[in-house]
């Protein structure tokens, strides 16, 4: 970045509501904080407040880096093409379809409305449906039918659609 | 012998529960918060099941998500660590329903002597002595005189309806009672609008002294010996040790004995422990509990046993591997819980442990689930290490954690070393003058 | 970044309102902070983390203090003034002169020749004459007259004339 | 007892010694090469002083500065550690000279002891078995056969002026041993122009086992139990355990008795080691090491002492703090010691400790002194911690050694750790089935 550049951005950021803009690179990693920002860490009371809370920032960075490890994914082309993923939120089993002999609810490539059945999560004898909460593009399914899966594990890429 | 153990906890108990299973060549699967993705028992785990977010109540203390990942983890047993769901009965009747040992008293007895005031009953008509007192109210001088005469002074007089304080008297001789009842009876109806009395011992300065016991299937009961637990901050345990310094050896067999027949009486299985009140000269029952203890590892360093090992061989369907004739305490030993915590006011201090040189040599043992990058989170329990040392007197003990504490090095957080390294020099704490409101009245009250 | 840059860089940020900047190379990564930004911070009075930090940044201070006295030089400013430390090649007791009734071998501001003797090292009753293996001017003697020396310990600090 | 000790040593036997100086109350002085300016013996001394580069030879081995740094410390003892000048009987003088006590024996002892072949006349002459052989060379086919049959078979015939294998030969029964002598003198004139021959009994396949002893001024001298360390790597001991697992009990205890005796014989003061081999049915001498050993904890944790504190109590004319008969060894222990090597090709790997956690719980001792950012220096031995456990049983200690091991996390340089994974789980060593040239044989030949 030459001398040019980083004071056009300085005057850019000088001028805008943000009070603290950090930037770094390769490959990225922008944060930019209004004054509400710390506003809002002076009402949580009780927390261990400005350090921790980048801290958290950083570990959940982090966190998400060894859970796509662990999935096997990758991350950064989603992120770039703007896919997000939606989570089991309970230990739970796996199933695409209501029954053995059903089809799928979804599969690759299908556009779902808002609360339209995804899967089945299975926990505890119980069938839980878990639904689209936003209109989406299945882009990928990332377990397999009858698979065991943990809290917060990925269990679909999808696109956005609103 | 089982084949997989699913641990339902975290921190040091859970890394110390897969460290025995792993001994016993037992697979071993841990459950974690998002929070703990990175934290030691899931990485020494064989397998690893994430089960909620940062909040225990949401992951730890979640049935419904703990009860799936035994289900899917195809585990045949269950240790429930300390804390977080290991004295619920409810969870011991899901591991009973999906198949599964739960490592532990069974959901029956876990329920049955969580009730303290059948509990005593029960002990009370059996001979063990509890904290004496009126089994109700006291409605007139002449059977409240008979009472304390055959409860003895000093006595506190409680209002039956009361609470913080109010209508409590202290009587130390006979002469005071009627004078005191009185008073008593009046303030007790003044403040609660009823002026029902009741009588106690009173137990003026308190050493809290437990003994650990363990049972198997086969009818044998052992005590491993007694852990004095005085030294506590608002009844948080912070330092035990073991042999009391302050049992002498009639009373200290007298103690082991109770509670080995405490354990029979109650029909208890398991590791367990028997917490008494010692007044300096009798003891007094007050709770049973129903799990491993944090402070198990004293026990366990100066008897040179494995009691992890023996609950899983015991809730296995084994036999003891030892017998009471076996065990003799072969050290003094003493354990200081390391918090991370301000060492003068004792609140919480989460962080990023960033220097670690953790103490050795002989005579040493610590527990910690932590290592250098670990971070602690404000989620959970502030313990991070458990310093343990024996001696072959309690001054040699002493003077080793003295040399552990100065030893050990833990950068980015505050911890309580400080703090024990100013009670381990302590007169009163050499002298062993001290109660369970010593920390409290000494430490807490001058800060 | 040569000085002209730097020196504009530096005017353009002082008539900014950051009161705050910081800029990293390579590869890129800066930080800018207004006033606001700090608001926060001062208003959480109760959490524990600020302290820490300072407490933290006091210690490394504290250690390179250590660290200084223990090696008794002042290496920043010795460094800057081409000032060079004649260290201890023993563990001794050091002498300034060859008996108590003598004057010293050396007095601060002294020029001194290449096998100049510059003080005595007494080790196992040995005295040994520490000699100057290059021309210079004594600057500052770094350790008293009878004090016990280790391996490596400075001297004497000075100006080297060759 | 004394005021202050200086530590005339480094790395984890340095910082043992302040462990057990500081828990004695005594001030510590710690030496460093400017090599080991932040080294941890460095941090927990009272003191230090740097007494040179980072070449051993011109610190750690240079009397001259260290006995300068004797005098400037005014300490009123010196402990050697192992390795470096433990066994220098010049710097016992030295110390002498400077009024301090040396922890260990004697200057005149020392050097009496350090001579081999004297020392194996004079517990030839008192009983003492040593590896029997001639006295000298063997002039007659006579002789020969009195000789033989004297010392039994196999029996080595040696080449009295030569080495490296050349004009040995192993008879393995009456028969074959003109011939062999024959052939031997034959090789033996070709190879090094000279054909003397004595003979020495053929060990086939030694297990290397010692006791340690240790004796006061009082005329006091206990053993601790024996210590195999038939494990070695080129005469390198990596495993040492207790008891030896292939001792009798009558065996067991005929050693102990024999160490103590020859200890008797030499006249030995303070802690050492006898060292013998064991053919499966008798042990012989083969010689006496004069100061603590690294694989002392081995010992301590059998039995529950603290060596270095009886070798500081001993120096400082005190009496032992046990007699023989309270020595009872508790539990089954096993030392690893963990290398910064190749674990394949033992080389040394130095470099920066990156990442480190230290195994712990029940039963587990690590000596080290390294931390997280420790710089492993490639001037000194490549030891960097020890890692002792002790089981019920051998079964026990076995496979918590191999819990600990899988536990150990050391980043940023290799260890030895993977070889010592795979030596506890080959059958050999689950059946004591070995020799001291098991690991070069097995190990280093297949690599």
């Amino acid at each position: 970045m030459d001398l040019k550049s980083l004071k056009d951005l300085m005057r850019f950021v000088e001028k805008s509501q943000f009070v603290e803009f950090e930037y770094k690179d390769d490959e990225i990693h922008i944060m930019l904080k209004k004054k509400e920002a710390f506003v809002g860490d002076n009402i949580v009371t009780q927390a261990p407040q400005p350090v921790a809370v980048e801290t958290r920032e950083q570990k959940q960075q982090l966190d998400k880096e060894v859970v796509e490890e662990r999935m096997g994914e990758k991350k950064e082309k989603g992120a770039k093409e703007g896919l997000v993923e939606i989570k089991s939120p309970m230990v739970a089993t796996f199933y695409r379809a209501p029954s053995p002999t059903s089809s799928p609810y979804v599969e690759v490539g299908d556009e779902v409305k808002k609360g339209a059945t995804l899967c089945i999560l299975e926990a505890m004898k119980i069938m839980n449906e878990l639904e689209a909460e936003f209109p989406c593009k299945i882009e990928q399914i990332l377990v397999k039918n009858g698979q065991k899966v943990e809290f917060d594990q990925p269990l679909f890429l999808v696109k956005r659609l609103d | 012998m089982f084949k997989k153990i699913l641990i339902a906890n975290r921190g040091e108990i859970a890394v110390r529960v897969i460290r025995a299973a792993k001994e016993l060549g037992i697979q071993t699967v841990a459950v974690y918060s998002t929070e703990d993705k990175d934290s030691m028992h899931v990485k020494l785990a064989d397998e690893a099941i994430c089960i909620g977010p940062a909040e225990a109540k949401k992951s730890y203390l979640h049935l419904f998500n703990i009860a799936q990942a035994i289900a899917n983890s195809g585990c045949d047993a269950v240790h429930p660590g300390y804390g977080f769901l290991s004295e619920n009965p409810n969870f011991v009747r899901i591991c009973d329903d999906l198949g599964v040992e739960f490592i532990g008293p069974d959901a029956e007895t876990m329920e049955r002597l969580a009730d303290k005031a059948k509990v005593k009953a029960i002990l009370d008509e059996n001979g063990i002595p509890t904290v004496p007192g009126s089994s109700g109210s006291i409605d007139d001088e002449s059977s409240l005189i008979e009472v304390a005469n055959r409860i003895g002074y000093p006595l506190l007089l409680k209002a039956s309806w009361g609470g913080g304080g109010k209508g409590m008297r202290v009587v130390r001789k006979e002469s005071e009672l009627i004078d005191s009842y009185r008073a008593a009876k009046l303030e007790a109806k003044a403040s609660f609008g009823r002026d029902d009395i009741y009588i106690e011992k009173f137990i003026e300065h308190p050493r809290h002294i437990e003994v650990q016991i363990i049972a198997d299937e086969f009818g044998n009961i052992v005590h491993i010996g007694e852990r004095d637990c005085t030294l506590q901050r608002r009844h948080q345990k912070l330092l035990e040790e073991s042999p009391s310094p302050v049992l002498k050896e009639y009373t200290r067999k007298k103690l082991h004995h109770t509670a080995v027949e405490a354990a029979k009486v109650l029909g208890y299985k398991n590791a367990g422990t028997m917490e008494f009140l010692f007044d300096g000269e009798d003891f007094y029952f007050i709770e049973i509990n129903t799990r491993i203890q944090v402070e198990h590892p004293v026990s366990e360093m100066c008897f040179g046993i494995d009691l992890i090992k023996e609950q899983i061989n015991v809730s296995a369907g084994y036999e003891l591997s030892f017998m009471q004739s076996a065990l003799k305490p072969e050290f003094h030993v003493i354990e200081c819980r390391i918090n991370a915590e301000d060492p003068d006011k004792f609140y919480p201090f989460p962080g990023t442990i960033e220097g670690l040189y953790i103490p050795g040599g002989p005579g040493v043992r610590v527990d910690t689930a932590v290592a250098c990058g670990t971070k602690i989170s404000p989620y959970y329990d502030s313990m991070i290490a458990k310093l343990i040392v024996r001696g072959n007197s309690r001054e040699e003990a002493r003077k080793r954690m003295l040399r552990c504490l100065d030893e050990f090095v833990i950068e980015g957080v505050k911890t309580t070393i400080p703090f024990f390294q100013r009670l381990l020099t302590t007169n009163d704490f050499i002298n062993n003058n001290y109660d369970t409101n010593f920390i409290d009245k000494k430490f807490l009250g001058s800060t």
